[in-house]
């Protein structure tokens, strides 16, 4: 199937601003979905609320956009009650871990298989630009016109720390790595995290002073290293993209289905 | 997707899509795209396209698209 | 009947029963006083049938992943309390929006805030109605027996599947903690109403928000052959965002009047000695067994004392409140708030300055004696 | 049959909730009779005094609390203390000898009966002390049968502990018959 | 007055400025529209003044947070709208509950559920009053236009702390996010309440939940010499836990009869003509300025159309609405929701049949067309 | 002062049941406080609902008992309008992060100064025993009949992945630690997590068929061993104690002073 | 004064909403008028047109929203054809004469001005393109004195910008007067 | 806290305070303590006891508190 036939195109163009890097990742994950062949009914994108979440009502999968930050809650269900669907959570960086904080702990300790795919703008767009946990220190902000005092969070560190059993980090400007990570985390038995750091120009860009989409883009070229590379050796300032963890772990729900057949025996 | 070159048949744009961001312009690695003045995007040099597909994948709209002789962008 | 239908339990657990009886099976909760219990029971009884619960992370989440599931063609239900139930009402509000069926069961206990945990109260009748955000309506029921928490519970889930929307079990919890005989009722004994799911063959455009001729709304699993949308944005009849005026005032008179134009349909209420009534008492719950007691009481000494009891409580019933408390000279709301009840009883009949209040709000289960007291004073006997 | 109201008190561990519930079960489910039974939650519970109301009757109950018991049984101090004067003018008031003495006069009769002693020389496992009570209990008042006590006791008991509880029941209403003569 | 305190604002701003002129030095808050330039303006101007700003990680902290800080004794508020409001009823009902004197602004957009994000609605009206569990009073205010903005966010400090309790400001879309000119009274011009401190002296027993004479309860700073306790559970009068049924009484109807009892001194209101009106519209918030549109246009043309615009909407002045409609033909209650104010008007008025509603509800800002039209129909002129 | 001065007597004996060691960290905290010399009206303690949240109503400081899982966004308020205070925040394990798990990441990223006490004993106690986020795998609950399936968090890697400056573990059979513990935690400048492993005979011991009081703080000292000890490089299945991390970071009440500096600059 | 309602229309990045605040302000600040200014938001207004209200008045304005304008300007082909049905007959409709091609009769001034090629040309930044608008509104309409529209720009701009927009303003005043003629 | 051994004066229990959990009983390294019928804590051999603390500083009832001839446990 053709990219685009994954789409819902009554609704293009779409309502990101020009340079958005949200479509970025869509024409990303699009190509994932695609390349894995997938046919479209068995696929769930669950969102949340924010510019980013927007990307449910775009795709011709069965779509649930949700409440700002509870995008994982409501997927735990759809994906428990029937585990054989394929469940993808693109999110907002305020939406997953500013309010969804607790339900991104919480699904990665759990070890349900889904993929949360964090659209990492650092800052929330869709309310107009106020500070993220991903703005990180010393960056402008609407709520932070003197500048940013809070410390950012490290999401591959948080996820691996609760667990979370696939790791992963590319960029915007990493299309093809992002399309690649994609399709792994997508076919990973347990709960798996997909990092994209991701441009908004219109507010973090432009408080930020970093010019323009492409600008932006390329500061995620230089500024990242593949993970262990030696360029990183050489300059710890770089950013790690890539696959920070993969691993084995029985999933929550085969795991449920056991206690099923536990109780079923009991029953008998 | 494509892994060798291919020999480029034509840009699809999307022009009601493209939102003149210029993105696929500024990493086009043979500066093949231009904005026009609606700023919409379109091929100023599609001789020099190597058809890299890097607009395609990297464009927001998905208003580019590259589409090759063996026609395997499908 | 064989025996084996008949147990001994606590409502709470007669409520985990029920909604097994209406085809539940997936649970999503998180453990809180006194409702506790429901998801005791679901966690051993689910996996028995092979259906699921998952104890969430709070309550937010826990109606959020109801939702989810029932999305999925599955029946399903949370139970929570007071702080919880206060958590939920953003989930409840988006249910209400995004028309999805499920059964939300607060076990009340006194407020406000963490109040007092333990002890009976029936302060969250107006949360029910109007606790989340924006105008909206809601079915909220209730019972006072075991027998009839069995009922009003699968009763729950038909009207969360007729009218496509959260149904709200408002229990207590005297009853939610109380044992007493349950009998399970045989397959096919009470009428389970199951999801409805669109006639439309794959391919051809279904509108997951177009309602029949009949009102109701045909759904289409997801993972099924319909891909639509789900949103708490306003939205039109294929579940896309829209602003257009006249899409957002079809979709919101369309959520208010699918309940209040079925409160007929709606209402479950029962009567103890109405017809020759000059007092009545109005109540429902726990307290109605309070109620029912004094009336009993009364009855057998030959006062004309009736009891209407709620088990429908929003829609508010106006109407069959008005018409059987015409002729009454004194109606009694029993209720263990501040006049909750009272209030929509007031603006139901003729004489509001009629309707007076026997409540209970320090903690304490209400007793006959109090409401004799009530019924002493008004007769004019002085305490 | 006369309404039967009881309370049942005593401290967290006692199984006095337990023992609540296996008479009012065994009443509804092989007496074929009503029964209600409640019990005070709460942190407070943790600590101090349990109660535990039941009902039995054949008629329905609607008010399930007991405001005066015509069976107390008290097994600690405490509850003793707390709840001897709800015992309704002529019932039962049940205590046991170890753990409780009597300071008052009640109108009432105050069977003290050496469950915990008796069990304990006997069995020697303090855990079927509720048991043992709930056996004065039904040997005092007839509220129920004892084989519905023991059906109730199958469901609930592991195989290998039922001899034991089978012992306590019986213990408990040879106290009874003692306390009758 | 000097021309600096000239403003030419939004709305969302005046409450700023109000809410700093009241002494406010704290604030948590968490973004959504259309209340976010709240926090934005807080954001920048707290610091100057050497306050402080933080934004939490949701709208459920931001409640929490100013609590605390509240407790510490500053003078503290959140904003938020529709999802965020249903998200702090929880910490809502725990201020009601702990006595927290704090301010929580509810700019209202379209509900239920996400609605219409950036449309004007006045649909939390309902929840404001009972979104939280238990029984409980609380009061609500709101205003019209930015110098009332700015009057009624002192107000409802003032509130906070004359009766120690939660106030909600109910604003919304149209008056948050227009501008127009605000001007910033003299230092004293609006009189301010401070924190009313205990003055026990340390090593006194201090009774932080023990009312004077005339009702209000001395605090004392945390961090101060009296340490007491404070919860959400049922208290004494030292804010340790109880369940001694005539202190849960005392406890919550002094919650409620503290609010009830002073509805006339926390009444606000405006009228314009009413007088010798025969026709009466009641209406608040943006609204009003259609309605006011609408009255001053007919006067003009020497109709006998009035205009009572409520600022207080919780306790809901009911002796005052039925005072003044004593003698209309006519009331029309101008609402952007399914008629909320209705329905306490209804209850207040001698004649609810004369009551009707001109409403809007489909995310489009009611206009004085859409009342004119209303007026048409009752005066029996069709449309 | 003697410990008992730092108590609210009449509220004794406390609610706790026999054996529970919420009465152990009780006083461990108590002997922390009085030895750092601190004078009670210096200290507030937060906490939030549960067996555990009862501790703020026993000891004679500010206490403010609150919501469920909100303990420390209240205390963020108390702290961030009154930075002088020494806040302390006792938490059950369900409380911290189960309900209250995104305040916590969040009041660890911000690197606050508070200390949240972790009082983990893997299980609800208040509620009667239903599994929580620190139960484990395998255990027993009340809603895990058939045995639990959820995976715990380790609370010291979260607390560290979020930005915690000071982390610590230690048991209740480990008073005396615990007590020189708290005492690091509580002059910490900065966000502090301690945990404690402590029993719950009633409903976590009794469930899981793990004996008396005294068995289970037997099991703390067999399968605890200190950090980098031989004896965990011997088992690794021992539970490392001791102080995982003490680093020096700018606390948040001070670097909003700088805001503050920066913004009456501006103005003046 | 006759009460003066004006609609600005365009696409999100032309300032349309900023020009619309400042002419408001200066009215207020500056005139001793009275005004309001509002505009639509949500997630449509980052893609598509905005728009945004103004009434200047002397007397008190309470219906805040502009039905009818006097004066609309449309910086966008979108925004005229979604917003020229609305002027008011006998209006002002100002349009850029590079964005907007006019394809209709309307029952008001059409005013069609060069004013992105004139800024273009002339200052070089496109940047004050939506100060020359106001310059052509407040030359056409007088509704506020160009000074008070300088002081507002004094306010709000950094010293080093405030001579590319007061040049900005004159040159809308110049195109205003052109077409005047 | 006492750091060097002491010499005991006192085992003060609060025996209303004590829930007989046994706990100081079980990691008392002497045996110095037991709990009697009532199922509260005494010092059955309070010439074993070396002043240790372990019984205080572990009994979650504060109820027992070791006193010794210095005094020092103030
Ligand atoms: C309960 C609730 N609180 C706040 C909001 C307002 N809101 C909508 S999106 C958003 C944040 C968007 O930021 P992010 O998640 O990073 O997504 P982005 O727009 O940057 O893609 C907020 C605060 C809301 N809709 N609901
Ligand atoms: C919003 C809300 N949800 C649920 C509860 C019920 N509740 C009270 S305490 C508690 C958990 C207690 O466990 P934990 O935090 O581990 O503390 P412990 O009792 O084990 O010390 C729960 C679920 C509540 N009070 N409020
Ligand atoms: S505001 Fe930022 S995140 Fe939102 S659409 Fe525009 S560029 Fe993208
Ligand atoms: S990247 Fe896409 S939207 Fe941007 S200019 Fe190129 S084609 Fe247009
Ligand atoms: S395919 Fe490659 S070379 Fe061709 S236009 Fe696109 S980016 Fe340039
Ligand atoms: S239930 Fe557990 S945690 Fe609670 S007091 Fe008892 S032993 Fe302690
Ligand atoms: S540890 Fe404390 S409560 Fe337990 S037995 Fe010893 S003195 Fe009593
Ligand atoms: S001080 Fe030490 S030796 Fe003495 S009784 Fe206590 S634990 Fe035993
Ligand atoms: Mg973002
Ligand atoms: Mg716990």
């Amino acid at each position: 199937m053709a990219i685009k036939d994954y789409l819902r195109q009554k609704f293009f163009p779409h309502m990101w601003c020009p340079g958005c890097g949200h479509g970025i990742v869509l024409n990303s994950m699009l190509r994932a979905v695609e390349e894995l062949g997938f046919s479209k009914n068995e696929i769930v994108m669950v969102s949340g609320i924010g510019c980013s979440s927007r990307i449910s009502g775009y795709v011709d999968f069965h779509s649930l956009h949700t409440l700002h930050g509870r995008a994982l809650a409501f997927a735990t269900g759809v994906k428990m009650s029937q585990p054989e669907l394929n469940v993808i959570v693109p999110m907002g960086d305020g939406d997953a871990l500013a309010i969804g904080g607790n339900h991104f702990i919480h699904a990665a300790r759990r070890n349900i298989a889904m993929t949360a795919v964090v659209m990492n703008n650092r800052i929330y767009g869709m309310t107009g630009g106020q500070y993220s946990p991903l703005s990180g220190y010393g960056a402008i902000a609407t709520t932070a016109p003197y500048t940013n005092i809070d410390h950012d969070f490290d999401i591959v560190e948080l996820s691996k720390a609760a667990g979370a059993t696939y790791v992963a980090r590319t960029t915007t400007y990493h299309a093809q790595q992002m399309t690649k990570i994609l399709k792994e985390a997508i076919l990973h038995d347990g709960f798996s995290v997909v990092e994209v750091l991701t441009q908004c120009p219109t507010y973090f860009g432009r408080k930020n002073k970093l010019g323009s989409a492409a600008d932006m883009m390329e500061y995620y070229k230089k500024n990242t290293t593949p993970i262990g590379s030696k360029a990183k050796a050489e300059n710890p300032d770089l950013l790690e993209r890539g696959v920070f963890v993969r691993k084995d772990l029985p999933e929550y729900c085969s795991e449920y289905d056991k206690v099923i057949e536990t109780a079923m025996k009991g029953r008998s | 997707m494509a892994k060798k070159k291919h020999q480029l048949k034509e840009h699809r744009i999307e022009r009601t899509w493209c939102k003149g961001c210029g993105i696929c312009v500024h990493f086009c690695p043979t500066k093949a795209l231009e904005l026009d003045e609606e700023e919409k995007v379109y091929a100023a040099r599609p001789q020099d396209c190597i058809c890299c597909r890097q607009c395609e994948i990297r464009c927001p709209d998905l208003a580019v698209e590259v589409l090759t002789e063996e026609g395997d962008s499908e | 009947m064989t025996d084996g239908n008949i147990k001994f339990v606590q409502g709470n657990e007669a409520c985990v029963e029920a909604a097994l009886y209406a085809g539940l099976d997936f649970f999503a909760g998180y453990p809180i006083t006194p409702s506790t219990e429901v998801a005791e029971h679901m966690s051993y009884r689910l996996p028995q049938i092979g259906g699921k619960f998952i104890q969430m992370e709070d309550e937010i989440s826990s109606i959020c992943a109801i939702i989810g599931a029932s999305l999925t063609g599955h029946k399903v239900m949370t139970a929570t309390s007071g702080p919880g139930f206060s958590l939920m009402q953003e989930g409840l509000g988006y249910a209400i929006m995004a028309e999805i069926p499920c059964v939300i069961v607060n076990v009340m206990r006194g407020g406000p805030s963490t109040g007092l945990p333990t002890a009976p109260s029936q302060g969250d009748v107006y949360q029910a109605r109007w606790g989340a955000h924006g105008d909206h309506a809601i079915i909220a029921l209730t019972a006072s027996n075991h027998q009839d928490v069995f009922s009003i519970t699968v009763d729950a889930f038909n009207m969360a599947e007729t009218y496509r929307t959260p149904v709200i079990l408002l229990f207590d919890e005297v009853i939610g903690h109380m044992r007493e005989r349950l009998t399970i009722p045989e397959p096919g004994e009470i009428p389970v109403v199951g999801r409805l799911r669109t006639s439309v063959k794959a391919g051809i455009d279904y509108h997951p928000y177009l309602p029949r001729e009949d009102g109701r709304l045909p759904m289409s699993d997801f993972g099924g052959q319909h891909r639509y949308n789900v949103t708490g944005l306003v939205h039109d009849m294929w579940g896309f965002p829209s602003n257009n005026p006249s899409v957002v005032h079809g979709l919101l008179r369309h959520l208010v009047d699918k309940i209040k134009n079925n409160v007929d349909t709606i209402t479950r209420y029962k009567e103890y000695y109405l017809e020759d009534a000059r007092t009545i008492l109005i109540s429902y719950g726990s307290s109605a067994r309070s109620a029912l007691h004094i009336v009993e009481n009364r009855r057998a000494r030959g006062e004309r004392l009736g009891l209407l009891e709620l088990q429908t409580i929003w829609p508010f019933p106006y109407g069959l409140v008005e018409e059987k408390c015409e002729k009454a000279r004194h109606i009694v709301v029993v209720e263990m708030n501040m006049g909750q009840v009272l209030r929509a009883v007031k603006r139901a009949v003729h004489h509001p300055e009629r309707v007076v209040l026997a409540n209970r709000i320090d903690g304490v289960f209400i007793t006959p004696t109090d409401i004799k007291n009530i019924l002493r004073l008004i007769q004019g006997k002085g305490v | 049959m006369e309404r039967c109201r009881l309370v049942f008190s005593g401290s967290g561990g006692q199984g006095v909730i337990t023992a609540a519930i296996i008479l009012a079960e065994a009443a509804v489910l092989y007496d074929n009779l009503i029964a209600t039974q409640s019990q005070v939650y709460g942190p407070e519970a943790r600590g101090g005094a349990t109660r535990s109301d039941v009902i039995i009757a054949d008629t329905e109950i609607h008010y399930p609390k007991v405001t005066q018991p015509n069976v107390l049984v008290c097994l600690t101090q405490e509850a003793y203390t707390k709840f001897y004067p709800i015992i309704r003018p002529g019932g039962t008031l049940i205590i046991d000898s170890r753990f409780v003495k009597t300071y008052t006069k009640v109108d009432a009769q105050q069977v003290q009966a050496p469950m915990y002693q008796t069990v304990m020389e006997r069995i020697g496992k303090p855990i079927v002390f509720n048991i043992c009570m709930l056996g004065v209990v039904i040997g005092l008042t007839q509220v129920v049968a004892s084989d519905s006590i023991l059906k109730v006791l199958e469901k609930r008991i592991p195989a290998g502990f039922l001899d034991m509880n089978r012992q306590a029941l019986e213990l408990g209403m040879e106290l009874a018959a003692q306390v009758k003569v």
